[in-house]
């Protein structure tokens, strides 16, 4: 039995034109939605096609995948971090048959590239988690499904990145996102299991997951262990169910998204910065979520009527203001828009600074 | 495989013009009964609104304290093809470069053992086979690493798998060895990605400059990028052809760097850098690829505690090392990593990331105890409030 | 008189340009006692490096339950002259504007009460008489009432003394009358300013323009700031007059306006105004006053909790109403007032101030109670995290 | 006995000029330092002399103040937010003796418009309080003296705003000054009179009182209630002294002050904002605070050499960055500096935005 002997050497992975220009590329371009040139220093060129991909695959569907890859890019392929799929060949003349290839063959989209939206990077949901407060393919098939124009067409003022998370703990990452979109609970963890609990859970443990401090020791009837939920206290952050099975938190009505918006990762320009919220619940309507398609498309359609040449979402919110985001996209602004976390005060307007 | 109309809401996700994930499951279930049982289950939650999965549930391969997550419907009966449903974390090649070869090795194993389906990738960056049940688990973790040469990648409260940007292999702006120095550390830490050795996880993320392709800041407790000291380079000519072209360098580029440490001189036709008051943001960079590039000293910024939002909210990493050398073999890196690891196992609650520790004793003690001096990079700005202990 | 070389390090401080504290209480020390036993403890003071003032000490007049702070020394063998040290905060005129009558018979009265020494004016703007032994308190009272006029501001747990800016009387940027309301309110609100309704302090600082001259943003419970709705006003000749004298339009004002909202069309020389951008930040008036000036709907914004920084920090005024025309009586403002001293009043533990019980209890709730809707003007952007109640 | 009669009316106190042309002034020249130039609407015109004062007058000085502003004033006369005289004149030819005669009676300096430093606001230290960590008139008349001419010229990039409070209650409002001077202890208040507990305090009140939880209950030997510190919480707030006599937390070698730098109170351009710390402590050396005296004045020093012009402290600082302000003054960046109050986590630097 092997153990303990790590990934194999990317080294081994890459194709030769990558061996020989490792380290020593010296400017891109990007050709057309999709298509990347890379052009090393010793005027080495290297095309790259990305392409669209729903993330979970049929081996049989990855051995299509490699089937294209043996037959342009000499048996080589990457993934991206945001699990696209990237052909590379060196040859120019080869792109063309093999966008033609990626589109017979599994019928996927080429795109992403520079002010495109890219891949929505996603969770499990209800394919494999047992926390989700949303399904995360089904939301992410009808987002991409509406908003297909703009991974296939640059049209959009800078590029767009979207993330979709099941729950608070955001496997997704969409928490520096253009727009996230979270799976929310909104009922607290109160049908609780009093005859597993001491089973599958301990006590401490569960009390000291809460935030709030909304969690509480009881004793039953019959003399049993267990907790109760202070449910004012509850924001539904499902942390005690992640430690304790037997506080179920999912609801049917009550579990839903949120969007956020206006966040980015890269230092380009401006710094990194969280999504801030714009729609805080919207229901779980199966298979489509067609309010949840239409408020993101929404968003994007506003940012890319009114954003300046390469402004990507937050720096054009942060630039015009906040209430000329609401006014714009017509989302209303409620209490629940006003943080009252431990980081509020930061976000309390300490100026006259004020559109009027 | 399932018929059309039994799962008519899924079946509904196969339209549209975006790749189908209900098509890939079916395709799975043409060869495999798991898939169409999942597709069942997952009508069944469409149809609920509620996952049908139960809580976790431990399942592993000798000798290791996690790469396989755990997993089991709760309605057995109905869907006895995925009663116990387990999927491996593999980890993958640094910059998620593959030969088929090692591809088609990886499908061929999982469609002995497993359901056929996988995640290229999950959110942390490992290959995901997704779903096997318990007795195969330990055959297929054998096949993997013994045939196909793959091992898995990391999960509970253990080092997890990091990740890199394409970096030098692709990328013009890379300023470290992003693929090395994943690949370098995830060897020298295999124990720690294997077996829980801490009360919770750990996550390093590589990005090879600051446009952060890995998101590195925001989800590794230790994120690495790369950057530059010094001015970055300009090449006049390159300019001058962008401007040629019609490119509006004032308004596009000038005015746009966050420090104004540019000047676009119309007469001379001449790109000035004030190099001091560069902050490296890359915008300039970004725009103008083939005239401009980081500077000639590289290196990488060392941030500390990114991570996501539960328990206390979401946190960026903060600025640890503005500026450390990183080449093989990383030993300044390593010690530092040890030195992290040493003081926040010592000292965290259970559950208790190290960005949570940090805020809870303080930066001032975390960087003693580190052996780091402070200094005023680290922060936005220094404290406003009088409250000095 | 004290004897020079007696206080030798306070003799110092007579030495230099700016004018010399020392030599005002010398200069009193010619007349009374008081001050010249004040130099000596403080010398003492100098050489110890601590205070000689005892802790507090409750003294005031019939009806009041503030407007004088007791103080007594802690030497009083040594200082027998200022044993019982107390002061009173005269109510100041709105803009502190006086005639030199008003403040002759001030100084007669402190002459034949006090010690002959004044601050004009104490940080909350009273006019401050420093130091009367505790018998001369209420027939000094009653002189400053009856003879001069003046009453008493706040101390202790009341409405503290309100304060404005010049405003209307001399600058053209008011867009409120500041003295007016500030009169105004004093006057209406008598019973609080001088009697402890409440568990701690509340202040209200009025500025008439987002200049904020009377820094009510940083020092107020309640800052009440002028400004404007619609577009800000331009006199295009004036500008023009400006831009021929040399004024360097673009670099000086059109490039600093925090939000583009300005362009100067340097062909028409028209200076151009996107008014739907402008922040009304003053800059743009501020630099050419004679060219701009503020919109002609005006009003003020009013905002909440202002403070200084025990016990949880300081806090800046955040923003409540965006815009509230303020036109006598002020009954809108009056009202909210009273809304909010209920709620606060209700809600607060001693020595809570409304700033620290809205965070305590919650903005949402706060915003209720008082009847007013959440406006996105009122934050910097909506909360990051999905920690949603 | 009359009580409850208010402030007398302010339009009782105004000159004629203003009472004429009340809301009516169209804009304002600054002529030279300390000299202002009103025009009004109806083409009134009125000469403001502003001038710096001790702010701690004798009434003697008072009645000065008061022949001058009856000589060439009518008798009116007002001050200013920041404690200065202003006399007002409608007729220029005034201007000039008005200026010898407040030179030669008052030998108070005119100046602190525009671009200088204005006076200093500060409060009562050793003269009139029981709280001090330092002097506040002792302090400030140091300071003015080494700054004199920033008061009497326009000499800055911008207005500049000293203030000094003698301890944290921050009686001066430091905390959105341009640079805050604040006494501080740093000392626990560990001397507690026992005898005296329980007459001068309420044991609640002053556990409350400690925003760190420092205090905890005591009883003494002899059966006494009081409370002892946990000394390695106490951030030596002093807040425990305000609400406790028994407390004294005064020390002679303890004591100092802090500069904080930075701060703005307008919204002119950027919102107003908090000073941030640059000397956590520096001793109390009377008379004349020399190190205090000589930290303030590198900081304008080195602002006034490298702001551009209309640059304010703080936005030159936040412009340029603070590790490069702590590199021009040559103050030493510590673990003090680094924020570990509530708001602490606004403070890390989260970006790779780095001056390398
Ligand atoms: C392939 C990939 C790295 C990898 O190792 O997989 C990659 C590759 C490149 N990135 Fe990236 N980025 C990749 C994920 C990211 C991410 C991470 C993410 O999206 O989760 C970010 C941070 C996004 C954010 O800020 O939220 C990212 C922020 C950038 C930026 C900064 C753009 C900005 O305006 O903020 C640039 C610069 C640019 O686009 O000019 C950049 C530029 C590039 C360049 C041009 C670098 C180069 O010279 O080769 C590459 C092609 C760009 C393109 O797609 O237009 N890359 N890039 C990732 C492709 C993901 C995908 O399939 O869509
Ligand atoms: C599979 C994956 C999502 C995916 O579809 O890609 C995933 C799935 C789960 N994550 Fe995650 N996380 C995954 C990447 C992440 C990431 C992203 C990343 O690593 O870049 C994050 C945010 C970054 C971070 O760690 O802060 C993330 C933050 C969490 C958290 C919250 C941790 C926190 O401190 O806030 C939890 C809760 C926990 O660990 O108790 C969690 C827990 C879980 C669990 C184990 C559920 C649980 O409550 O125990 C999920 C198992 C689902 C399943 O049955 O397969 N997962 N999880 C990702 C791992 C795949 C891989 O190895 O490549
Ligand atoms: C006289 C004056 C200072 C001066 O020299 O000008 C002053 C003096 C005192 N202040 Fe003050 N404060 C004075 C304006 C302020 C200001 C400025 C303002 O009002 O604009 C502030 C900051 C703004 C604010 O209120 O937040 C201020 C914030 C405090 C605090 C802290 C309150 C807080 O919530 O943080 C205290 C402590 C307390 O009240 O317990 C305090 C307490 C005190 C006491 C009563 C001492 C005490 O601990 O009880 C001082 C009495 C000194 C004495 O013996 O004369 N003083 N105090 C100012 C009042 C004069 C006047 O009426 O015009
Ligand atoms: C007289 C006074 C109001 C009063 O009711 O007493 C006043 C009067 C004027 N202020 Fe002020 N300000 C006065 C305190 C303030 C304060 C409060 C303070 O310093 O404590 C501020 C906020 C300071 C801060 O941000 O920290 C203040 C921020 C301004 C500004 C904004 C400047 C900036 O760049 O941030 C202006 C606009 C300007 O200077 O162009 C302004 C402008 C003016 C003008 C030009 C308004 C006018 O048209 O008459 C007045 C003469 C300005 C001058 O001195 O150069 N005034 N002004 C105060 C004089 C104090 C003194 O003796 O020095
Ligand atoms: S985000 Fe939540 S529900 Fe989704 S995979 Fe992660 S832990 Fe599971
Ligand atoms: S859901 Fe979150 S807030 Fe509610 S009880 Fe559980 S841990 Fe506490
Ligand atoms: S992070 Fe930088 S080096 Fe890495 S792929 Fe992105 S742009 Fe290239
Ligand atoms: S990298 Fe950014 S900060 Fe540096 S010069 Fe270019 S645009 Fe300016
Ligand atoms: S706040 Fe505005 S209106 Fe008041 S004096 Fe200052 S500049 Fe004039
Ligand atoms: S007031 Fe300020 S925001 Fe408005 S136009 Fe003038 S400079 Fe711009
Ligand atoms: S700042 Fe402190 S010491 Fe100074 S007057 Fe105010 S309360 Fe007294
Ligand atoms: S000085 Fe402040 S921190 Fe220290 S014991 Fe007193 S109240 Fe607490």
């Amino acid at each position: 039995m092997a153990t303990d002997i790590g990934p194999p050497d990317f080294r081994a992975m890459l194709p030769e034109v990558i061996k020989k220009n490792y380290g020593k590329w010296k400017y891109h371009e990007i050709l057309r939605p999709g298509v990347l040139k890379h052009v090393s220093e010793d005027g080495d060129i290297l095309y790259t096609i990305r392409v669209g991909s729903p993330r979970l695959l049929a081996i049989d569907t990855v051995r299509d995948i490699c089937d294209i890859a043996d037959k342009f890019c000499n048996g080589h392929l990457r993934f991206t971090s945001r699990h696209n799929i990237e052909f590379m060949v060196t040859d120019e003349s080869k792109v063309e048959p093999l966008i033609q290839e990626i589109r017979n063959k599994l019928g996927f989209p080429v795109g992403g590239t520079g002010r495109c939206i890219s891949n929505i990077v996603h969770t499990q949901g209800w394919i494999h988690c047992h926390t989700p407060a949303t399904d995360a393919s089904g939301v992410v098939k009808a987002i991409m499904d509406e908003l297909y124009e703009y991974f296939v067409e640059e049209k959009l003022p800078a590029k767009l990145r979207i993330s979709e998370a099941c729950c608070g703990n955001m496997c997704g990452a969409i928490h520096c996102s253009d727009i996230g979109i979270v799976g929310m609970h909104t009922r607290p963890p109160s049908r609780i299991d009093d005859e597993n609990f001491l089973t599958w859970c301990e006590i401490p443990t569960t009390l000291a997951s809460c935030p709030t401090a909304a969690i509480r020791r009881h004793t039953t009837e019959d003399g049993k262990k267990t907790v109760r939920i202070i449910e004012e206290r509850c924001m539904y952050c499902g942390n005690c169910y992640t430690v304790c099975a037997a506080m179920p938190i999912a609801h049917p009505e009550g579990d839903g998204v949120a969007i956020f918006v206006g966040g980015k990762v890269s230092n380009a320009k401006t710094p990194p910065k969280f999504p801030r919220l714009a729609s805080p619940w919207i229901p779980n309507n199966p298979p489509r979520w067609p309010e949840v398609v239409s408020a993101v498309k929404n968003i994007v359609e506003v940012y890319a009527k009114h954003a300046r040449k390469g402004e990507r979402l937050g720096d054009w919110i942060d630039r015009v203001g906040w209430p000329t985001f609401f006014r714009l996209t017509g989302i209303p602004f409620t209490e629940k828009h006003i943080d009252d976390f431990t980081g509020a005060l930061a976000t309390y307007r300490t100026s006259t600074h004020l559109k009027l | 495989m399932v018929e059309k109309g039994k799962t008519p809401m899924l079946d509904e996700l196969e339209r549209g013009p975006w790749p189908s994930f209900v098509r890939e499951i079916k395709r799975a279930g043409r060869k495999k009964e798991a898939p169409n049982d999942l597709l069942k289950q997952l009508e069944l939650s469409y149809k609920d609104k509620v996952t049908h999965w139960k809580h976790g549930g431990v399942v592993g391969v000798r000798g290791y304290g996690g790469g396989v997550i755990g997993r089991y419907s709760d309605s057995p009966e109905e869907f006895p093809n995925i009663a116990a449903f387990h999927t491996f974390r593999v980890n993958q090649p640094s910059g998620w470069f593959y030969t088929t070869k090692a591809l088609r090795q990886i499908c061929d194993i999982w469609e002995r053992f497993g359901s056929g389906l996988t995640n290229f990738h999950g959110s942390t960056g490992d290959l995901i086979l997704l779903g096997a049940p318990s007795e195969n688990i330990q055959p297929c973790f054998d096949a993997l690493t013994e045939e196909a040469g793959f091992d898995l990648g990391g999960s509970a409260s253990v080092l997890r798998t990091p990740s890199a940007c394409v970096g030098p292999a692709r990328c013009e702006y890379a300023c470290i060895d992003t693929l090395d120095l994943c690949n370098d550390i995830t060897h020298t830490f295999q124990d720690y990605i294997h077996r829980p050795h801490w009360g919770y996880k750990f996550k390093i993320k590589i990005s090879g400059c600051p446009n952060d392709c890995v998101a590195a800041i925001a989800r590794a407790d230790l994120p690495i990028v790369g950057t530059w000291r010094g001015a970055l380079r300009i090449d006049q000519d390159a300019v001058r052809e962008y401007v040629n072209n019609g490119f509006d360098i004032e308004n596009e580029v000038v005015r746009q760097c966050p420090t104004e440490a540019l000047e676009w001189d119309a007469n001379l036709k001449e790109l000035r850098l004030r190099a001091e008051e560069c902050v490296r943001c890359m915008h300039c960079i970004n725009m103008m690829p083939k005239a401009l590039r980081p500077g000639v000293e590289k290196g990488a910024t060392i941030l500390i505690g990114g991570k996501a939002p539960l328990v206390k909210g979401a946190r960026l990493g903060w600025v640890l090392i503005p500026f450390m050398k990183l080449e093989p073999p990383y030993t300044e890196l390593k010690d530092l990593l040890e030195r992290i690891w040493d003081w926040w196992d010592e000292h965290a609650m259970t559950r208790e990331r190290v960005a949570e520790l940090i805020e809870r004793l303080g930066m001032a003690k975390f960087l003693k105890a580190i052996g780091i001096e402070p200094c005023p990079e680290m922060v936005w700005q220094p404290r406003t409030n009088a409250f000095i202990f």
